[in-house]
């Protein structure tokens, strides 16, 4: 049952990636595209943790860690440059 | 690990992967940036916590571990940083989309105030 | 699983170095950072490839080849810091030649 | 040191251990010779040229107490090594060989050995004697103004390296002395080195000489390979072998190249005429007695090694008949004195060359005399040039007319020298001439033109008399001068005395040679030959013969062509001028223009070039080594199945690299994709068993985003024009290759077997080095070495961050790239707000990966970029003013501190006999808390993580700082 | 003491937790070092957070949370709904929510409480006027929006802070 | 400290760098600077003397024995690079400490870090070691380059750091090659595991062959040099003199790899290209010599020119050709410094003409006959260094497949040198100002003077001690040409050594 659960988690999360893709090259904007990256991100966590219950290992569990503490950092950054040009000021 | 067990950690792994989708859904098919951007910062933020959760309930049940709560910090810390993605992205997004010449005289009168 | 990494290792260095040819700093930038994920992966490729079996000590464990792995984190940072460097000095011409080009000469000089 | 030092007499060589001689031949000694000698004869020897070098500095040094001290000085040096040759002279002359050697470079057959012999004797004293007239003589003929010293120095350093060229006994050193022949002629030519033409004809000569110079190299070079040896005394007795080897014909040629430039033959003469830039006291060493003299002595010492074969016969005569005939002509036509005088020795060199090339005993015993000859009659001309030159204050003779009147004791005595160069009966120049003439007649190998020699000789002994009828009929007869620059008069008694002198010798030789010269002449053709002397004797008169016929045609001959001048130099008149300095400038530039032609076309400066053929070399040599392999290996089958994940990260990454390689001109869209790029390799790594990788891969992306964007803010947006079609395929197909090239290999070798060093760390790890995360082990254990490199890098770059943007001022734009003004609010709220209890949370778990690095995935990097990363968001969410105050200040110590930390923690291994960096660790037992894990790399790890946070706060927020000084600058402007 | 100690006690928690669950297992050396920087952490960062609230009720805190948990779930259920269900029924709007909070770091926090609530967005905070832009996913009525905020999310933080009052300065 | 002294030519360096980091004053840097320099020569040549016994001094670093750990090897050839380095580090430095130092930050520390960079490139036994050790030598020459400022730094920087780490992605790839096909990164092991079978031989040549080009874009082979004239004469004086031993990095590795992996196993893999390539780098250095307008620009192709020269040596694999090399080496990197000190000095003394090849105001005559010594030494005229390191290699070279070809090129360069030489020398020494030119600038810092003076003496000093040197090279050859004597010295030593006890 969990490997069954497990393997209809990765079609659809791989799914959630290709429309992130989609968004990311559509675009229109480019805050279209940031968005598109913070998601793929964020579904970046979801597959980690997935990782990791289909191997039964935690050595997955800082990356997700890092990647919820940090992904955000590439999206504020790139969004303050939209706004002032001048992330650090 | 009992059956329960892994009925509730299978479940919650397709609810989460579901909604991880739901919120890419969103973000593919939502007409104009603000209602796309609603899709993924919210059906994530469950989808992912969905996903924790399975994975908690997960290495909790496993005979050797012990309870397994690290799977909290993730969330914490996602519910921390989705809100101010999303504020600047909505920032950055309006913006953006203001046409040109307001936007220019926005500036001026900003500038004009400092 | 071999193919997919060759290929991407592949396509990377190719972008990295058709950027690298660019003629601005910019470009250059982006064309290096590609090119060191190409190497990354090659290099960490050199103790193949394996699913699952990170090199952390456990009872009657698989592990995967940990030296690569030191190596590229290595590389990594050594990387990031020359990536730093770089853009460093771009701007460093920028502020001397005023322009972007990698030979820090004017547009006009770079037409001709 | 192992240089030994030991003195041979006489003949036998001592072996120097030598390894590099490829020839197996060994060396023959040389057969024993002749007399007893004084036991110290050959530190006499080795003194000659000792005391020169060592005390060429002396008149620089002295010339402060005057010109005459300095002049003093070179006298007195040259008179010491006089001296201490003519103490030598008597063994020498009985047919003794003297031999002296030092070692020097032994394996190269390179060794500091000298040999005096007749021939070396004879050379030795025309240098020395003749040295000491110039020496007199120009301290009477420079102007007072010159201090002397730094010319007398110089004359002293040409001397010494002459006499170290007619000295040495091994070849290599012949050679240099002899490129310091032409290293010091140059700067002799160059004495008046703030004139262009002295300049142009010292660079001309050097080029000349010194390019012979390097074949003469190569030439010995071989000679040495052939004979075993550099040794004259091995090379002198292995003639038949050497003209036997299939590389006699190059080795000839070569050496033939140094002979013949230095003796300004034919076509390399005419450095010569162009060095007349010289004061005329070192024209008239240089052309008598040294410098030229050195290629023709070349011939005759190298003779028996070399001469006797055809090639010899062509090459040298058929060189010194042109030469001879040929400078002859042009002397004729010369309108400055030195000119005429400079053909006609390039003419006498050419005589003397050509009789080394008829290649019998007797020819070369001719060749030595009119060496000695040449050197006495064109001394006293030079200076009687000089002496003309110094009171008319101009050497054309279309001006300098009538000086018999104005200078009679000048005009005889030149008058007498030029007779001799005429070949005049009674004079010295008579007798080689006559012996020369005689050569031409008898020689035994010119059957089918018997004739065309002695018609040669005769013509060239016309134009002889020719030239010299016209040196003495112009300048001391024909009228009346005109338009000198000074009044003329007769020279001061001491400058003319080196005139008079050498005149009395051309008399005194010319009446009776065999009293005068003829020891030494039988000394020097004996050295010179290496064998018996041909039965031959000097005298005035042989009888009439076929020699004084020619004489007598030559002289006749010549007068007839100087009487019909006027319609001859109306005839040259007409030719194309031709001037070598010009010439000579006109090939350097010739050849610059065409070095900076052929050198832009290979390096148009630009970096796309560069690293075009950077790829385009690393995929040629690649591809080749790799498929010149000896049995071709095919490709192998992938080993693992690839899942949809795989597929799907594969697809983002693809999309990610050619989105931003497709739209590299939206720089903004390029960086996004290139992020994305980042974090599918993060998740690769993830997911290849690497989570060490990603989260270092993470942390810098993060790094790297924020670093791309605050360059970007400055760079001009969309203002580069577009790559040509041209460049872009070329770029194209080196990526392709170079792409596809690496995706082959990477291929082939995750297919290819391999045993790999890993299973040791896996081993070791936990027992060894204390930690369950072998990457971590690796990094600061087992491998620390290469961390502590790598942190040394890093705060390079931070070092670098100070030194390259310190008083850096850019301007910042003024709105976006679509024109937009930027956003007014600086520091959002939400973000300056939540980034507050963001960083001790983000602290927190770095402490924890810093900490449990050992065992799980962590460490000291990417604590350090956690860390650092949550310090820069307060620099983004609050700006500088608000977050530089609240950081540590002095980010150099801070840097040195993590760096001592690590080192420090290295060498503390010392005292327990330990190398650098042997890690310990232990457990602790304290009540409580039970066993805590204590282990030395901990310290390490500090290290790291002290740098990596200094470096990446440092140098981001350096970048950050720009702004602040783009603000002021525009507040100031 | 324990003030001395802990001047932050609540971030001082809020570490020591974070630091128990990431650790992920327990031992008297890491409750001790996990106390160590509850202590330490704090400290180093306070010139970083110069002005932070003070949290009064920690009791209504816990209940907010629980609130916010359920809140989320439901109106997850509802959102994913009207993300695939068909796009023209949707009113989406923009929402002003004028604040009785005067404290910036509280106001961020109901921003991101309601930014985390599905459905709804927050923009951005007007500090002069003191109010709540939200954008909204579908608001037919915005001003039971505005309503439901203030009394579901605002009015429990304000008190959990006791930072209803203006402040001083 | 016997047992430490492979490391100490790295960790004096390194430690001065710290001293230097902490104390924040110029006065007090360039004390320790110079201290440590002076220090680092005693120390080095103290090593080489060591090492003249022929026996390889292996340090284990961590006490992990080699091939797991890193370890530094000592054999003649690295203790006497680690002597030149010092040598040129402490002539650079006391030029730099008369005021070039002043003209930006951080001088003295990156300084003595790229001494770190190179004594560590030249002692370590281990590839990737290398590579990490490379990458301290280019940040900080990438440092010391822009040192002063200026567009033209800027500009050669630009190339030379673009370049230099598309060379790291090489070396990177050639590492990763070589370990995923040979398992193992240390040098010695390789060459071992090389002369075994079950290996993919075509990977094994491919790994070797990226790693030469590697080193060959460090050490100047066309047609990867371009940058190197532009990147050498934009230095300043001192920063140029310390990078006269930068290509002789890469030349060393590649006689090293060559010698001791290449030869047994991979004979053929320096063939019909690398003398070709050497024989093309030494025609162009020549034609750039010809074009240089300027003394640094001309010292630059100089140096490009020695690399050109020193590179037809290694496909040769030949002791013999080895030792002259090496002589040569050390002649061309104190002759190609001298150059660029001497530049410096002229360009101080003449004002507005600078170094330039024109008519200016003429330099004192001490520079005159300094510049007429190092003229000589360089265009390999008698009697001075160049001579005799040009006859060595005529010598050796001869018998070699190339050696005509090789012999045509190594004199028509000489005859090119020495032609150019001679005419820009006469330029720039002794052609008067046709105008008034401003007087010569002040009197030039006893520093620099001395520095200057000592470079150019070398010329000169290595012709008198040519024979104790030309032995120490033919011995340091000889030793360099025994790979099986390396190998096992390296793996075996270390392992009976160190192997540290099983209950720690
Ligand atoms: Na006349
Ligand atoms: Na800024």
């Amino acid at each position: 049952m969990l490997n069954a659960a497990i393997e209809i988690a990765f079609v659809l999360i791989g799914a959630a990636l290709a429309l992130n893709l989609y968004r990311l090259l559509r675009g229109p904007d480019t805050s279209d595209r940031i968005l598109a990256l913070d998601t793929l991100g964020i579904n970046a966590i979801a597959l980690l943790v997935l990782f990791g219950i289909n191997s039964a290992s935690t050595a997955y569990f800082e990356a997700a860690l890092l990647l919820a503490l940090l992904g955000f950092v590439g999206t504020v950054a790139l969004c303050k440059f939209l706004l002032r040009g001048d992330i650090i000021e | 690990m009992n059956a329960l067990s892994e009925a509730a950690v299978a479940a919650l792994i397709v609810l989460g992967a579901l909604f991880v989708l739901l919120g890419s859904i969103g973000l593919a098919r939502l007409p104009d940036f603000l209602t796309r951007l609603h899709g993924p910062t919210k059906a994530t933020t469950l989808g992912v916590g969905a996903l924790l959760l399975a994975s908690a309930i997960f290495f909790s049940s496993r005979e050797n571990g012990g309870i397994s709560l690290h799977e909290l910090a993730i969330l914490f810390f996602l519910f921390i940083t989705a809100p101010v993605t999303a504020h600047l992205l909505a920032k950055a997004a309006l913006h953006r989309q203001a046409r040109v010449d307001d936007r220019r005289r926005q500036g001026e009168e900003a500038s004009k105030e400092l | 699983m071999e193919a997919m990494l060759a290929i991407a290792v592949g396509v990377l260095t190719a972008c990295g170095v058709f950027l690298i040819l660019r003629a601005r700093t910019f470009p250059v930038l982006l064309g290096l950072t590609l090119l060191s994920y190409a190497v990354n992966l090659f290099l960490f490729a050199s103790g193949r490839l394996q699913v699952g079996a990170p090199p952390l000590i456990r009872a009657g464990a698989a592990y995967a080849d940990p030296l690569p792995q030191a190596l590229v984190l290595t590389a990594i940072v050594i990387g990031f810091g020359m990536t730093a460097y770089l853009a460093i000095l771009a701007l460093r011409s920028l502020a001397e030649s005023g322009g972007d080009h990698v030979d820090a000469v004017s547009t006009e000089d770079a037409r001709q | 040191m192992t240089v030994r030092l030991w003195w041979i007499r006489d003949g036998g060589l001592i072996g120097s251990g030598n390894n590099h001689r490829a020839s197996g031949t060994p060396c023959e000694p040389a057969p024993p010779l002749f007399a007893k000698v004084p036991v110290n004869s050959n530190l006499l020897l080795a003194a000659i040229p000792a005391t020169a070098f060592a005390a060429f500095p002396l008149p620089l040094l002295l010339q402060r107490y005057g010109r005459a001290s300095a002049a003093v000085a070179a006298a007195t040096v040259m008179a010491a090594c006089l001296g201490l040759l003519l103490s030598l002279a008597p063994a020498t002359l009985a047919g003794h060989r003297e031999v002296a050697r030092l070692a020097w470079l032994p394996a190269y057959g390179l060794d500091l050995s000298l040999r005096l012999d007749g021939l070396g004797l004879l050379f030795c004293l025309l240098i020395l004697s003749i040295g000491l007239l110039v020496v007199l003589y120009a301290a009477w003929y420079l102007p007072a103004s010159d201090r002397l010293g730094r010319f007398y120095s110089i004359l002293l350093l040409f001397m010494a390296a002459m006499l170290g060229v007619v000295l040495a006994e091994n070849l290599i050193l012949l050679l240099i002395f002899w490129e310091l022949t032409s290293l010091s002629s140059f700067l002799l030519v160059a004495y008046r080195s703030d004139k262009h033409e002295s300049r142009i004809g010292a660079r001309m000569a050097l080029a000349v000489t010194g390019g012979g110079g390097l074949a003469l190299l190569a030439g010995i070079l071989l000679l040495g390979h052939i004979a075993g040896s550099y040794e004259l005394t091995v090379i002198l007795t292995a003639g038949e072998r050497i003209r036997a080897h299939a590389l006699y014909a190059p080795t000839l040629i070569l050496i033939l190249l140094g002979a013949f430039t230095k003796s300004a033959q034919f076509p390399f003469h005419f450095w010569l005429p162009s060095a007349m830039a010289a004061p005329t006291p070192v024209s008239a060493y240089l052309h008598s007695a040294t410098m030229v003299k050195a290629g023709v002595f070349l011939l005759a010492r190298l003779y028996p090694a070399l001469g006797s074969s055809e090639m010899w016969f062509w090459l040298v005569g058929g060189t010194g008949a042109i030469t001879l005939v040929y400078a002859a002509a042009t002397a004729l036509f010369r309108n400055d004195i030195k000119g005429l005088l400079a053909y006609s020795t390039i003419s006498h060199l050419g005589l003397i060359t050509l009789l080394f090339g008829l290649d019998t005993p007797l020819s070369i015993v001719a060749g030595i005399f009119h060496i000695i000859n040449h050197a006495i009659f064109k001394a006293s001309l030079f200076m009687a040039a000089g002496v003309i030159d110094h009171a008319c204050g101009t050497r054309d003779m279309r001006r300098v007319n009538g000086m018999f009147r104005v200078m009679p004791i000048t005009a005889t005595l030149a008058i007498i020298a030029a007779g001799s160069m005429a070949g005049v009966p009674l004079l010295n120049g008579f007798l080689s001439k006559e012996m020369f003439f005689a050569e031409t007649v008898s020689y035994p190998q010119f059957e089918p033109l018997g004739w065309a020699l002695p018609l040669l000789a005769t013509i060239a002994g016309m134009l002889a008399v020719a030239y010299s009828s016209r040196f003495v009929h112009d300048v001391f007869f024909n009228g009346q001068p005109v338009d000198l620059p000074r009044q003329p008069h007769e020279p001061s008694r001491w400058m003319r005395a080196p005139i008079e002198l050498l005149v009395v010798l051309c008399l005194l030789v010319g009446v009776s040679p065999d009293w005068t010269v003829g020891p030494l002449l039988d000394a020097a053709a004996g050295a010179a030959l290496q064998a018996p002397l041909p039965d031959f004797h000097l005298a005035l008169w042989h009888g009439f013969n076929q020699p004084v016929l020619m004489s007598l045609l030559a002289l006749a001959g010549g007068v007839l062509i100087y009487a019909l001048r006027r319609p001859l130099f109306a005839w040259q008149d007409q030719l194309p001028p031709m001037h070598p300095r010009t010439s000579f400038e006109r090939f350097y530039r010739a050849l610059a223009s065409g070095a900076r032609r052929t050198v832009a076309v290979v390096d148009n400066g630009s970096l796309q070039r560069y690293s075009a053929l950077l790829f385009g070399f690393v995929v040629l040599l690649g591809g080749w080594a790799f498929f010149s392999a000896p049995g071709g290996t095919g490709v192998r089958p992938a080993a693992q199945p690839a899942d949809e994940v795989a597929v799907a990260a594969l697809l983002v990454l693809l999309l990610g690299a050619l989105g931003a390689t497709a739209l590299y001109r939206e720089r903004l869209l390029a960086l996004i994709l290139v992020s994305v790029v980042g974090l599918t390799v993060t998740l690769t790594f993830v997911r290849l068993s690497a989570p060490d990788l990603a989260l270092t891969q993470l942390a810098v992306e993060m790094g790297t985003i924020v670093l791309m964007l605050l360059v970007l803010h400055y760079l001009p947006p969309r203002n580069a024009p577009k790559s040509s079609a041209r460049r872009l395929i070329r770029d194209l197909v080196l990526a392709l290759l170079a792409g596809g090239g690496l995706a082959l290999i990477t291929l082939q070798m995750l297919a290819a077997p391999v045993d790999t060093i890993a299973g040791f760390y896996l081993q070791q790890s936990l027992p060894g080095g204390g930690g369950a995360n072998v990457v971590n082990v690796i990094l600061v254990d087992f491998r620390g070495f290469d961390t502590l490199g790598e942190i040394t890098v890093l705060a390079m770059v931070a070092l670098a961050s100070h030194t390259l943007l310190d008083r850096l001022t850019l301007s910042a734009p003024q709105h976006d790239a679509d024109g937009r003004r930027w956003a007014a609010e600086a520091h959002p709220l939400f973000l300056s707000m939540l980034m507050r209890p963001l960083l001790p949370l983000a602290l927190t778990v770095s402490v924890y990966l810093f900490l449990r690095g050992h065992h799980v995935p962590g460490g000291g990097f990417v604590a350090g970029l956690i860390t650092s990363i949550a310090l820069v968001m307060q620099y983004l969410a609050n700006g500088i003013a608000f977050a530089q105050p609240r950081m540590p200040q002095q980010p150099v110590r801070l840097l040195a501190l993590g760096l001592l930390l690590a080192a420090g923690i290295g060498v503390a291994s010392w005292p327990f006999g330990r190398p650098f960096l042997t890690s310990a660790h232990g457990h602790l037992p304290l009540p409580l808390l039970g066993d805590v894990e204590l282990a030395s790399v901990m310290v390490f790890d500090l290290g790291v993580y002290v740098v990596v946070v200094t470096v990446v706060v440092t140098v981001l927020s350096e970048l950050g700082r720009l702004s602040l000084r783009a603000r002021d600058g525009e507040a100031a402007a | 003491m324990i003030h001395r100690l802990f001047p932050r006690p609540f971030l001082s928690l809020t570490v020591f937790l974070l630091w128990m669950v990431i650790t992920h297992a327990v031992s008297a050396g890491l409750l001790l070092l996990g106390a160590l920087l509850a202590i330490v952490v704090p400290r180093l960062t306070r010139p970083f957070w110069p002005d932070p609230p003070r949290l009064v009720r920690p009791g209504q805190a816990l209940r907010f949370l629980g609130v916010f948990a359920l809140d989320i779930v439901t109106a997850n259920w509802r959102v994913a709904r009207q993300v695939i269900g068909p796009l023209h029924r949707l009113s989406p709007a923009f929402v002003e929510v004028p604040l009785d909070l005067r404290d910036p770091f509280v106001a961020t926090l109901l921003a991101s409480v309601v930014s985390l609530t599905p459905g709804t967005l927050s923009i951005d905070v007007d500090r002069q006027r003191w109010i709540l832009l939200i954008h909204a996913l579908d608001a037919p009525d915005p001003q039971a929006l505005v309503r439901e905020i203030k009394a579901r999310y605002e009015s429990p933080l304000k008190e959990i802070f006791a930072c209803s009052m203006p402040p001083s300065k | 400290m016997n047992t430490h002294a492979p490391i100490l030519p790295i960790l004096i360096p390194f430690a001065a760098a710290l001293l230097q980091m902490l104390a924040d004053r110029l006065a007090c840097q360039r004390i320790v600077g110079l201290l440590a320099t002076a220090l680092l020569i005693l120390v080095t040549t103290w090593l080489t003397l060591l090492a003249d016994d022929g026996l390889l001094r292996i340090y284990a670093l961590g006490d992990w024995p080699a091939p797991f750990g890193i370890v530094l090897v000592v054999d003649r050839l690295a203790a006497a690079m680690t002597l030149l380095t010092a040598l040129l580090g402490f002539v650079a430095l006391l030029y730099a400490s008369a005021g070039f130092d002043e003209r930006g930050r951080h001088f003295h520390p990156i300084f003595q870090l790229q001494l770190v960079g190179l004594t560590g490139a030249f002692l370590t036994g281990d590839l990737f070691n290398l590579f990490v050790f490379f990458e301290v030598m280019l940040l900080a020459s990438y440092t010391l380059l822009a040192h002063g400022g200026g567009l033209a730094r800027t500009r050669a920087g630009i190339s030379y750091v673009v370049l230099n780490l598309i060379g790291s992605a090489l070396f990177l790839i050639a590492l990763g090659l070589l370990y995923g096909t040979l398992g193992t990164l240390n040098l010695a092991d390789l060459a071992h595991r090389l002369t075994l079978p079950g290996h993919d031989p075509a990977l094994a040549r491919l790994a070797f062959a990226l790693l030469i080009a590697v080193f060959a874009l460090k050490a100047g082979l066309l047609p990867l040099s371009l940058w190197l004239p532009h990147t050498y004469s934009a230095a300043g004086a001192p920063v140029a003199a310390l990078f006269a031993i930068m290509t002789k990095v890469g030349i060393i590795a590649i006689l090293r790899v060559q010698a001791i992996a290449l030869t047994p196993a991979i004979p053929d893999l320096l063939d019909h290209w690398l003398t070709a390539l050497a024989i093309a780098t030494v025609v162009f250095a020549a034609l750039g010599v010809l074009t240089a307008s300027r003394l640094r620009v001309l010292a630059a192709w100089l140096v490009l020119l020695s690399a050109g020269t020193l590179l037809l040596t290694p496909a040769q694999a030949n002791a013999q050709v080895a030792a002259a090399a090496l002589f040569y080496l050390v002649h061309s990197t104190l002759a190609g410094a001298a150059f660029f000190l001497l530049a410096g000095v002229i360009a101080e003394r003449r004002g507005e003409a600078a170094d330039h090849f024109r008519a200016g105001p003429p330099p004192a005559t001490w520079l005159q006959v300094a510049f007429l010594i190092l003229a000589a030494t360089t265009a390999g005229l008698p009697p001075f260094s160049g001579f005799l390191g040009k006859l060595m290699l005529l010598t050796t070279l001869r018998a070699v497949p190339a050696g005509t070809a090789i012999w045509s090129v190594l004199l028509a360069s000489g005859f090119i040198v020495m032609i150019a030489l001679a005419r820009d020398g006469c330029l720039m020494i002794w052609k008067p100002a046709t105008l008034a030119a401003p007087p010569p600038t002040g009197v030039i810092a006893w520093q620099r003077a001395t520095a200057t003076l000592l470079l150019v003496a070398a010329g000169p000093l290595l012709a008198i001690a040519a024979h104790p040197l030309a032995a120490y090279a033919e011995r340091t050859a000889s030793q360099l040409q025994t790979p099986g004597a390396y190998v096992a010295g390296v793996l075996g030593a270390s392992m009976a050594t160190s192997l540290r006890e099983a209950a720690r």
